[in-house]
C-alpha cells in the first residue's frame, strides 16, 4: 500500500512537471497576451516529431537544443504572418485562426513523419534506473524531466518579475499605440513572446516524446488540459500555472491508484442496488474510471466559486 | 417596402428549402440537404450566444447531443408503444431537454461572460461527453443508442421511412426555429443581449441584470440547439456520444464565425459552406483535412467578418450600382488566385500519392519527372506574384466602387 | 422632503479611506452640484449612490427606501439615471438602440422576448426625440464606437436621460465639449431636468455657477460646504481648497 | 526642435490635415489652438506616426515622417493622447515604470520626483490605474511621458476635467518642465493657460494654421478670436 | 452538384463490379484503415483484375469511403455508398462502428427491398454482432474476442508460471468482453490463478500509463492481458518494459503500423499476440508469393490482415456460383462456404450466425525466424501455439430474421 502510495506521488509529479512545461508557454501566450492559442499543443507535437528525426541522426541531445527552437521560429513566423492580421478582429478570430492551424499542423505532421507511432527513444546516458523502490524502477529520465520543468520555471519566473516584458504585454494588449508612443517596440516583443511560449511547448514536446510515445495524436490528448491548468492557476500567473499542473497531476495519479469508488461508498452507507437498477453505472462507478476528466470537474468547480483562478489577479 | 424587401429574403429562403431536393434529388444530396438543415439550426442557435450574446462556449454540443439523445429514446418509447405521438414532435421534444440542459447549466454558467464563461462551458462539454460514457444504460456507450422513426401513428399516410420525407419534415422545423431566431433578436431580450455582450457594466444601470440577460439568451440558445438535435435523431435514427464532445462544438463554433457571426445569415452560410465541403471534398483527397485548415486560416485572416461580411462588402458597391467596377479587378486578381491554388493543391496531392502517373482534372503528370515539379513551381510562383501585384488594385477599386460619389461627399 | 439622503457614508479601498462620512441630503427637483479637486471623490460618491461599490459604513435613502444594498439595475428601476465621466456606452450598436435600450425597462418592457420592437411605435418615436434633443438625428444608425468624442459625450448624456428617471446624476457631462457644444448641453440638461432632480460633477465654474441650485464642495473624502452659489463663491475655505485665484476663467 | 511643412493627413477619404506649417524651438513652450474638430490631434498623431502623414516633419534635424511611432518615441519625442491612455490593469508605479524606456532610470527624471510634484500618484503609487480619478489619470498620463526622458512633449488637452486649481499647478509644472530644456508643444481649447504661459502660439483651423503669433498680440486680434476660437 | 457527387467511374465495356472499403483513412485511426485498404486493393488487382476479372470479364472497382471511425460519418458514407449504388461494403474497425452500420444496413434494407446492402466485417470482434445482434446481410471473417479468448486462455493455461493475472483494458465494450470473458474462462481452465487486477482507462485519454504499470507492479502480477489497440498498446508496453518489469503481455492488436517498430529489441519476447491467418513460418508457396506480390508494390506496408484477402476471395467465390451481384444471393451462396485460403486451410462460414472458424494462432514478438517482417524492422510475429479450426467452434445464440425472396 505504501510503495503504492510513494509511487502515485512521485507519478503525479512527473506529470505535474510534464504539464507545467506546455503550461508555462500557455501561461506566456494565453494568459499574458490573451490569445486563445489552440494550437499550443500541436507545437508540443511538432517539438516531439523534429527531435525525433533529429535524434535519427546527431542524437537526442541536438534534438533537445535545436528542436525547440526550430518551433520557436515557426511560433514566431505564425505570429508574424498570420496572429498579428487576425489580432485586429479579435479573440474570437485567433481562437479559430489557431483551431485551424492545429488542424494543419496535425494533418502536416500525419503528411511528412506518417500516420504511424515513431520510435523515438530516450538517450542511453540516461536509460538507468535513478533509484529502485519497493522493486520499482524510478527511470533517470523522470527525474531529468523534473529537473528540466522546475529550470523552466525558475528562469521564466525570473525573467518575468525582473525585466519589464510581463507588464509592456499587458499594456500592449489593450493600448498597443500608447505602448509604442512610450517608445516600446510591441510588434518584436509579441513575436519574441509567442516565439519563446511555442517554443516551451517544443520543448515539453521533445523530452515527453519518447516517455508518452511519439504520434499524430499526441498533440489531441493534451490539448484542452493545457488551457484548463492555465485557468484553474489564474490568468497571468505563473506561479498558479505550476501549482495548478502539480496539483491536477497528482489528482489524477492518485485518482488512478485509488481503487475506491461507489461501490465501497454504498457499502460504507450500507446501501446496496440491484445489478439491473436503471442507475446501475452510477452505482459502480470507480475513481480510475473517471481520472481524466477530474480536471474538468475541478476547473468547473474553481471557476464557480473563485472566477479568477487560484492565484489570478485580473479577471477578464 | 421595407416589409415587402424583408419578407422577400424570407420567400427566398422558404423555396431554397423546399425547392432544392427537386433539382438535388439523388440519395446523397438529400442526406447532404438533411445535413444542412440540421447545421443549420445548430449554427444560429449558437450564434445567439456568441454573435449577439458575446458568450463564447465550447460546449454548445451538450444541447444539441442530449436533446438528440432524449429524442431517440422517444423514439424508442414510441416504438413499443409506451407513448404514443406522432413523431412530428420529436424535435420539440429535442428542444425541451436543451432547454432544460440550458437552464441548469446556465444558472451559474451566465453570472460571468468572458473567459470564464469560455472554460465553464469547456469543462461542462468535457464532464458531460466523458460521463455519457460512463452510464452507457442511457447513452449506450461509444456504440450510442438508435431507434425507429417509421413507428408511432402516420402522418397523412407518411411513415417517414425515406429521407426525403424527413427531409421536408426537417425543412419545416428549420423554417419555424430560423424564424423564431430571428423574431427573438427583434425583441427587447434580443437587443439587450447586445447591449451586455457591449458593455455589461453600463446594461446594469439601464436596469438589466447583466447576469438575467446572458441567462435568457443561453436558454434560449439551448433550446433550439435541442431542437436541432431532435432533428438529427430523426435524419439518423440514432446518436452517439460524439454529437455531444468537444469536437462537434468546436464545428458549430467554425460554422458560425466562418459564415460571419455578425450577421443573421452568417451562421446559414457558414453550415452551408461547411456541410459542402465536408461531404464533397472528404471523398477526392486524403488530405481533405489540410485543406480545410488552410481555409479556415485563410478565411480568417482575410475574410474577418466570414463569408457573409464578405458578401455585405459589396452592400454599398450594390447600391451606389458600381459593382461592375468590380468586375474586372476581380477576374484579374482571381485567376491568378485560382491557378496559384490548383498548382499547390496539385503539388500537395503529387506529393503525397505514390503511383507514377497523376491524374488531375484530366491532365497526367509524373511525379518522377522533376520537370513537372519545377514547371509547377514556376507557374505557383508567377501566379502568386501576380496576386500580390494585382491586390492593391482590387482594394482600391473596392474602396472607389463604395465611397460616395462625388456629389454625395462633403 | 429631500428625495436622497446619505448619511455618514464612508468608503475605503484597502486601508485608503476614499469617503469619510458624507452626509447630504438632496432635496426633491433641486439643481444640485457636487464640486472639489481631482480625487476628492466625486465620482467615487456616485458610484456609491448608484450602487456600482458597496459602502463601507453609512446608509443611503432613496425616496422612501435604503438602497445601500441594492445592486445597480435596482437601483436604477427606482427611476435614478446617471451618466460617467469615462464615456461608458454600447459601441457595437448604433446610437438609436443605445438610446432604445435605455428606454426599455422604463417603458416596461423588461426581459420580454414576445415584443417585437419594429412595432413597439410610441418606444421608437421616444428614443427618436431623445436622439433630437442630443441632436445625432443624423447619426441615428451609426455605430455609436465610431462618433467623434465630443458626439460620444453627447451620447453619454443621452443614455442617461432617455429613461426619464427623476433623479439624474450627470458626472462632468460637458468634459471635452467646446463652448458651442457645452452650451447646448447645459441648455439641454437645463431642458430634460425641468421638474426633475439632477446632482452633477462638473470642473467648469462657469456652467456650475450658472445652473446649480445649492452646491457641495468635497475635499478628500469630506464636504466642507453645501450652500448657495454666491455663498460658496465667497467662502474662504472653498477658494484655497478648490477654486485658486481664478474665479471663473 | 520639431519643425513641420505642408502636412497632410487623411482618414479614409477625409482629408483632415490640408498642409500643416509650424515649428517648435529648444525649451520654448508653443500652444495649438482651434475649435473642436479643426485638427489639432489629428497634426499631434501624424507627427508621432498615428496616421500616415504627407509632407516634412523634422525633428532635431531629422525627417521623422513614415518612422514608427516606437522610433521617433525613441528620438526623445514624448506624446500624451487627450483620451488618458493609462493602463488600467497596471499600478501606477508600473504605469510609470513602462514610461523609461530602458529598465535603470536615468534623464531628467525619477519615480520619486514625480510622486513629490503629485501627491496624490504618491499616495496611489501601487493602486490599479483604472481606479484612478479622471484628473489623476490626466497627471499620471504626462509624468508616464516625462519618464521617458523626452526633449520635446506633445500635450493633448491636459487641462480637461481637472480642477481650476490642479490647472494651476499644471501651467506652473508645465513651466517648470521647460525650465528643464523640455520644449513643449500645447494642444488646447482653453485661452487662458495658453495665453498665461506659452511663448508663441498658432491657431488651427479646418486643417490649416490660420494664425501665428504671441499671447500678447493674440489678445489683440478679435478677428482671429472671434472666428476661429470659441470666446 | 449532381455531376459532382456521382463519381467519374472508368467506363469499361461492362461495368465494374464496385465495392465499398469503409473504414478510417484520415484522423487518428488512419493507418489502420489505410494499411487495410493497401491489401484489399492489391488482392483485388494481383488475384482477380489483372487475371481478365471476374464474372467473365469484370473488374472489381475499390471505392475507398473514410468514415473516420465515427459512427456518424459512417452513416453519411453509407448514404453515400448506395448513392452510388455500391452494394457491397466491407467494413473493420471498431466494434461500435460495426454494429452502427449492421443496423443502418437492416433498416434500409428492409425498406428499400431490391437495393439491398451487404456487411463484410473483416475485424470487428464484438462477439454480439453474431450474437444477439446478427444480421442476414452481416458476415464476419475474423473470429470474435470469445473465440480468441478462448485459444489464450488455453495457451496461458499451459504456462504453470503464471500466477497472477493482471488485466486491463480500454472502457470501451471490446475492453470489457476481454476483461469478462478471461476472468470467467481462467476460473474454469485455472482457478489457482488469482486475477490481481481489472483495470480500464479511457480509450485515447491516457497520457502517461506508468500510474497503471505502478498498480501492476505492485499487484505483483506475473502476466497481463490487454486488449488496447493503436496508440494506447504502445504506450502501455513501452511504460511496462521501462518500469524494468519483465512479465509476458498477451494482446490482440501489439504489430504492424509502427507498433512492431517502436517495440522493437525492448518488446522482444514479452509481446504475445492472438491472431488468425498465419504469421511466420509462412505455410505455402501462394502465401509466401501473395506477400512477396505485395510487398514489392508497397514496400512500406505489410499484410497485416490476411483475413481481408480470404473475405475477397469468398464474395468473389460466391459471385461466380450465384453468377450474381446481389445481395441476397451473395449471402445465400456464402453461408456454409467452405473455402481454402491461400494458407491452404479450410474455412468454414457458419450459416446460422455468419461467423467464420478457421485456425487461430499464438505468436510471439521477435526478430529470430521472422521471414515477413513488420514496419521493415526485422521484427515480426513468430508462431509459437495453432489450434485447428473445428476446435475453435462456440455454439451461438443468434437466432437470425431471414428476408423472404
Ligand atoms: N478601486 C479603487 N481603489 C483604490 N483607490 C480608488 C479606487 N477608486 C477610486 N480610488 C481613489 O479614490 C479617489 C477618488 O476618486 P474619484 O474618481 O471619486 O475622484 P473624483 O472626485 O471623481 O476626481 P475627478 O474630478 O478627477 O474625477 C481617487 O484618488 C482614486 O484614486
Ligand atoms: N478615427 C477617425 N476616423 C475618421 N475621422 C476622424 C477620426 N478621428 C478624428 N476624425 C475627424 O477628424 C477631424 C479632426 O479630428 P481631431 O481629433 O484632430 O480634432 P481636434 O482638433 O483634436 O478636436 P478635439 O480634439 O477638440 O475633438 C474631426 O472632424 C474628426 O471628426
Ligand atoms: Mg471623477
Ligand atoms: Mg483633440
Amino acid at each position: 500500500m505504501l510503495e503504492v502510495l510513494i509511487f502515485a506521488t512521485l507519478n503525479g509529479l512527473v506529470t505535474g512537471f510534464l504539464l507545467f512545461m506546455l503550461a508555462s508557454g500557455l501561461t506566456l501566450i494565453f494568459s499574458m497576451m490573451g490569445v486563445l492559442n489552440f494550437a499550443h499543443a500541436s507545437f508540443y507535437m511538432l517539438g516531439a516529431y523534429f527531435a525525433y528525426s533529429l535524434s535519427l541522426y546527431f542524437g537526442f541531445w541536438t534534438g533537445l537544443i535545436f528542436a525547440p527552437l526550430i518551433v520557436g521560429v515557426l511560433g514566431a513566423l505564425v505570429e508574424r504572418y498570420g496572429l498579428r492580421k487576425v489580432h485586429q478582429s479579435g479573440h474570437v478570430a485567433e481562437l479559430v485562426f489557431t483551431f485551424g492551424l492545429a488542424f494543419l499542423i496535425e494533418e502536416a505532421v500525419q503528411f511528412f513523419w506518417g500516420r504511424d507511432t515513431k520510435n523515438y527513444q530516450t538517450p542511453e546516458i540516461l536509460d538507468f534506473p535513478l533509484f529502485t523502490l519497493l522493486g520499482q524502477e524510478f527511470s533517470a529520465y523522470r527525474g531529468f524531466m523534473m529537473a528540466i520543468s522546475i529550470g523552466i520555471f525558475i528562469a521564466l519566473y525570473y525573467v518575468l518579475t525582473k525585466s519589464r516584458v510581463g507588464i509592456i504585454i499587458q499594456a500592449a494588449i489593450t493600448h498597443p499605440q500608447t505602448v509604442a508612443n512610450l517608445g516600446h517596440n510591441v510588434p518584436l516583443i509579441f513575436m519574441g513572446v509567442f516565439g519563446v511560449g511555442t517554443a516551451l511547448a517544443g520543448v515539453a514536446g521533445v523530452i515527453a516524446g519518447p516517455v508518452l510515445t511519439t504520434f499524430p495524436g499526441m498533440a489531441a490528448v493534451l490539448g484542452s488540459i493545457v488551457f484548463v491548468i492555465v485557468v484553474i492557476g489564474g490568468l497571468g500567473s505563473l506561479a498558479g500555472a505550476f501549482i495548478a499542473s502539480l496539483l491536477i497531476g497528482l489528482l489524477q495519479s492518485y485518482a488512478i491508484a485509488s481503487d475506491v469508488g461507489m461501490p465501497d461508498l454504498l457499502d460504507l452507507l450500507g446501501l446496496s442496488f440491484a445489478r439491473d437498477h436503471p442507475l446501475n453505472d452510477l452505482w459502480t462507478i470507480n475513481l480510475p474510471q473517471i481520472a481524466p476528466v477530474l480536471p474538468f470537474l475541478l476547473l468547473v468547480l474553481v471557476l464557480i466559486f473563485r472566477p479568477t483562478g487560484l492565484l489570478g489577479k485580473r479577471e477578464e | 417596402m421595407t416589409l415587402l424587401r424583408k419578407s422577400s429574403i424570407w420567400i427566398v429562403f422558404v423555396v431554397a428549402l423546399f425547392g432544392l431536393p427537386q433539382i438535388f434529388d439523388s440519395i446523397l444530396a438529400i442526406s447532404i440537404l438533411n445535413q444542412m438543415a440540421i447545421a443549420i439550426v445548430f449554427a444560429l442557435s449558437y450564434n445567439m450566444l456568441l454573435g449577439q450574446g458575446g458568450m463564447l462556449s465550447f460546449g454548445h454540443a451538450v444541447y444539441f447531443g442530449l436533446g438528440g439523445f432524449l429524442s431517440v429514446h422517444a423514439l424508442i418509447l414510441i416504438e413499443f408503444e409506451t407513448m404514443v405521438f406522432s413523431i412530428l414532435w420529436i424535435p420539440l421534444i429535442g428542444g425541451l431537454f436543451g432547454l432544460l440542459a440550458g437552464i441548469f447549466i446556465g444558472s451559474f454558467s451566465t453570472r460571468k461572460a468572458g473567459t470564464v464563461f469560455a472554460m465553464i462551458s469547456l469543462g461542462m462539454g468535457e464532464l458531460i461527453a466523458a460521463s455519457s460514457l460512463i452510464f452507457s444504460s442511457f447513452f449506450g456507450g461509444e456504440a450510442g443508442i438508435s431507434g425507429d422513426r417509421t413507428f408511432g401513428p402516420l402522418f397523412f399516410g407518411f411513415d417517414f421511412a425515406q429521407n426525403i420525407e424527413i427531409y421536408y419534415l426537417a425543412a419545416v422545423w428549420v423554417f419555424i426555429a430560423t424564424l423564431f431566431m430571428y423574431l427573438f433578436t427583434q425583441t427587447p431580450a434580443g437587443r439587450m443581449a447586445n447591449a451586455v455582450r457591449d458593455n455589461p457594466e453600463r446594461a446594469e444601470f439601464i436596469g438589466y441584470s447583466a447576469r438575467k440577460v446572458r441567462f435568457i439568451s443561453f436558454c434560449a440558445a439551448g433550446l433550439f440547439a435541442g431542437i436541432a438535435g431532435g432533428l438529427f435523431a430523426l435524419n439518423y435514427e440514432f446518436i452517439t456520444e460524439e454529437n455531444l464532445n468537444a469536437a462537434t462544438s468546436g464545428r458549430v463554433l467554425l460554422m458560425a464565425y466562418i459564415g460571419g457571426l455578425g450577421y443573421f445569415i452568417g451562421p446559414i452560410i457558414g453550415a452551408v459552406v461547411l456541410t459542402l465541403m465536408n461531404s464533397l471534398l472528404s471523398n477526392y483527397s486524403e488530405l481533405w483535412m489540410l485543406y480545410l485548415g488552410i481555409m479556415f486560416l485563410l478565411t480568417v485572416m482575410f475574410l474577418p467578418r466570414g463569408f457573409a461580411g464578405f458578401i455585405m462588402m459589396h452592400q454599398m458597391a450594390w447600391v451606389r450600382g458600381n459593382m461592375k467596377m468590380l468586375v474586372k479587378p476581380y477576374i484579374v486578381t482571381g485567376i491568378p488566385a485560382l491557378l496559384f491554388a490548383v498548382c499547390v493543391i496539385v503539388l500537395i496531392e503529387m506529393s503525397h500519392s505514390d503511383e507514377e502517373t497523376f491524374h488531375f482534372l484530366g491532365m497526367t503528370l509524373e511525379p518522377s519527372s522533376s520537370i513537372t515539379w519545377i514547371v509547377l513551381i514556376a507557374i505557383a510562383g508567377a501566379a502568386f506574384y501576380a496576386v500580390r501585384r494585382s491586390r492593391a488594385q482590387l482594394l482600391d477599386a473596392w474602396e472607389t466602387a463604395n465611397a460616395a460619389p462625388k456629389e454625395e461627399q462633403s | 422632503m429631500a428625495i436622497l439622503s446619505l448619511k455618514n457614508v464612508q468608503k475605503n479601498f484597502g486601508i485608503t479611506e476614499i469617503i469619510r462620512g458624507v452626509s447630504l441630503d438632496i432635496i426633491e427637483g433641486e439643481k444640485h452640484a457636487i464640486i472639489g479637486p481631482n480625487g476628492a471623490g466625486k465620482s467615487t460618491l456616485f458610484h456609491l449612490i448608484s450602487g456600482r461599490y458597496k459602502l463601507t459604513a453609512g446608509s443611503i435613502r432613496f425616496k422612501t427606501e435604503q438602497i445601500e444594498n441594492k445592486p445597480p439595475y435596482e437601483i436604477a428601476r427606482m427611476g435614478l439615471a446617471r451618466s460617467f465621466q469615462v464615456t461608458n456606452i454600447f459601441p457595437r450598436m448604433n446610437v438609436f438602440e443605445n438610446v432604445r435600450c435605455a428606454l426599455f425597462w422604463s417603458k416596461g418592457y423588461r426581459y420580454s422576448f414576445w415584443n417585437l420592437l419594429g412595432r413597439q411605435h410610441e418606444l421608437n418615436d421616444e428614443a427618436m426625440q431623445v436622439l433630437e434633443q442630443i441632436g445625432l438625428c443624423d447619426k441615428a444608425m451609426f455605430p455609436s464606437g465610431e462618433l467623434a468624442y465630443a458626439q460620444q459625450r453627447a451620447l453619454e448624456l443621452g443614455i442617461a436621460i432617455a429613461s426619464g428617471a427623476e433623479l439624474i446624476m450627470l458626472d462632468e457631462p460637458v468634459a471635452g465639449m467646446s463652448h458651442s457644444e457645452a452650451e447646448n448641453a447645459v441648455e439641454l440638461i437645463r431642458k430634460i431636468t425641468e421638474g426633475k432632480t439632477l446632482i452633477m460633477v462638473e470642473h467648469d465654474m462657469n456652467i456650475v455657477f450658472d445652473v446649480a441650485d445649492r452646491i457641495s464642495v468635497l475635499v478628500y473624502g469630506e464636504i466642507i460646504a453645501t450652500d448657495k452659489p454666491a455663498d460658496i463663491r465667497a467662502n474662504p475655505k472653498v477658494q484655497e481648497a478648490y477654486l485658486g485665484e481664478v474665479r471663473s476663467a | 526642435m520639431l519643425k513641420v511643412n505642408d502636412l497632410h493627413a487623411f482618414y479614409g477619404k477625409s482629408h483632415i490635415l490640408q498642409g500643416v506649417d509650424f515649428h517648435v524651438g529648444e525649451g520654448e513652450i508653443v500652444s495649438l489652438l482651434g475649435r473642436n474638430g479643426v485638427g489639432r490631434s489629428t497634426t499631434v498623431k501624424t507627427i508621432m506616426g498615428e496616421v500616415a502623414p504627407q509632407g516634412s516633419i523634422e525633428f532635431k534635424g531629422q525627417q521623422i515622417a513614415g518612422k514608427k511611432s516606437f522610433e521617433i518615441a525613441h528620438l526623445g519625442l514624448g506624446y500624451v493622447p487627450e483620451n488618458r491612455d493609462i493602463f488600467p490593469s497596471l499600478t501606477v508605479r508600473q504605469n510609470l515604470v513602462l514610461g523609461m524606456k530602458s529598465n535603470k532610470p536615468q534623464g531628467r527624471w525619477n519615480i520619486e520626483e514625480m510622486f513629490n510634484m503629485f501627491p496624490n500618484l504618491g499616495e496611489r503609487a501601487d493602486v490599479h490605474g483604472g481606479a484612478l480619478s479622471g484628473g489623476e489619470q490626466q497627471m499620471l498620463c504626462m509624468c508616464r511621458t516625462l519618464m521617458g526622458d523626452p526633449d520635446m512633449i506633445m500635450i493633448d488637452e491636459p487641462t480637461e476635467g481637472l480642477a481650476p486649481k490642479i490647472v494651476e499647478q499644471l501651467a506652473a509644472l508645465l513651466q517648470e518642465i521647460a525650465k528643464r530644456g523640455v520644449a513643449i508643444l500645447l494642444v488646447e481649447q482653453k485661452l487662458s493657460i495658453a495665453l498665461k504661459i506659452s511663448h508663441r502660439l498658432y491657431v488651427m483651423g479646418h486643417g490649416k494654421i490660420v494664425y501665428e503669433g504671441t499671447p500678447d498680440s493674440l489678445l489683440l486680434a478679435d478677428a482671429v478670436k472671434a472666428e476661429w476660437l470659441e470666446v | 452538384l449532381g455531376s459532382i457527387l456521382s463519381f467519374g467511374g472508368a467506363s469499361q465495356a461492362q461495368e465494374p463490379v464496385r465495392i465499398a472499403f469503409m473504414d478510417p483513412l484520415s484522423g487518428t485511426f488512419a493507418s489502420i484503415g489505410n494499411s487495410g485498404l493497401k491489401i484489399l486493393e492489391f488482392a483485388a488487382d494481383y488475384l482477380y483484375n489483372s487475371r481478365g476479372g471476374i464474372l467473365g470479364g469484370r473488374m472489381i472497382e475499390i471505392v475507398s469511403l473514410d468514415n473516420k471511425q465515427s459512427p456518424n460519418e459512417t452513416q453519411l458514407q453509407f448514404r453515400r455508398a448506395v448513392s452510388e449504388g455500391i452494394q457491397i461494403i466491407f467494413q473493420g474497425n471498431s466494434s461500435a462502428v460495426a454494429s452502427t452500420l449492421s443496423q443502418t444496413i437492416s433498416r434500409h434494407n428492409r425498406r428499400n427491398p431490391g437495393q439491398e446492402v451487404l456487411q463484410l466485417n473483416y475485424a470487428a470482434v464484438d462477439p454480439i454482432l453474431t450474437e444477439e445482434n446478427c444480421s442476414f446481410w452481416h458476415f464476419r471473417f475474423d473470429a470474435h474476442a470469445n473465440m480468441k479468448l478462448n485459444v489464450l486462455t488455453d495457451y496461458i493455461a499451459q504456462n504453470p508460471e503464471i500466477k497472477k493475472m493482471y488485466i486491463i483494458g480500454q472502457d470501451y465494450s471490446f475492453g470489457q468482453v476481454v476483461s469478462d470473458t478471461s476472468i470467467a474462462l481462467l476460473k474454469q481452465k485455472r482457478p489457482d490463478i488469482e486475477i490481481v487486477g481489472n483495470e480500464f482507462h479511457p480509450i485515447g485519454q491516457v497520457k502517461d500509463f506508468t500510474p497503471y504499470v505502478t498498480k501492476i507492479v505492485s499487484s505483483g502480477a506475473d502476466a497481463v492481458i490487454t486488449g488496447n489497440f493503436g496508440a494506447d498498446m504502445v504506450s502501455l508496453a513501452r511504460s511496462i518494459i521501462d518500469s524494468g518489469l519483465d512479465i509476458p503481455i498477451y494482446t490482440f492488436y501489439a504489430a504492424y503500423d509502427g507498433i512492431t517498430a517502436t517495440l522493437g529489441e525492448d518488446g522482444k519476447d514479452r509481446i504475445r499476440l492472438i491472431h488468425n491467418e498465419y504469421a511466420n513460418p509462412v505455410p505455402t508457396e501462394e502465401r509466401r508469393e501473395f506477400n512477396r506480390a505485395f510487398k514489392a508494390a508497397n514496400p512500406n506496408n505489410d499484410v497485416t490482415q490476411p483475413r481481408i484477402v480470404n473475405a475477397l476471395q469468398m464474395l468473389v467465390t460466391a459471385m461466380e456460383q450465384s453468377q450474381s451481384t446481389d445481395p441476397y444471393d451473395l449471402a445465400i451462396a456464402l453461408e456454409d462456404m467452405r473455402f481454402t485460403t491461400l494458407s491452404g486451410e479450410e474455412v468454414w462460414m457458419r450459416a446460422d450466425d455468419h461467423q467464420i472458424f478457421q485456425g487461430l494462432h499464438v505468436s510471439v514478438h521477435t526478430d529470430e525466424g521472422i521471414e515477413f517482417d513488420g514496419d521493415n524492422s526485422g521484427f515480426g510475429l513468430f508462431t509459437e501455439y495453432n489450434v485447428p479450426a473445428d476446435e475453435t467452434i462456440v455454439e451461438t445464440s443468434c437466432q437470425m430474421t431471414r428476408p423472404r425472396r
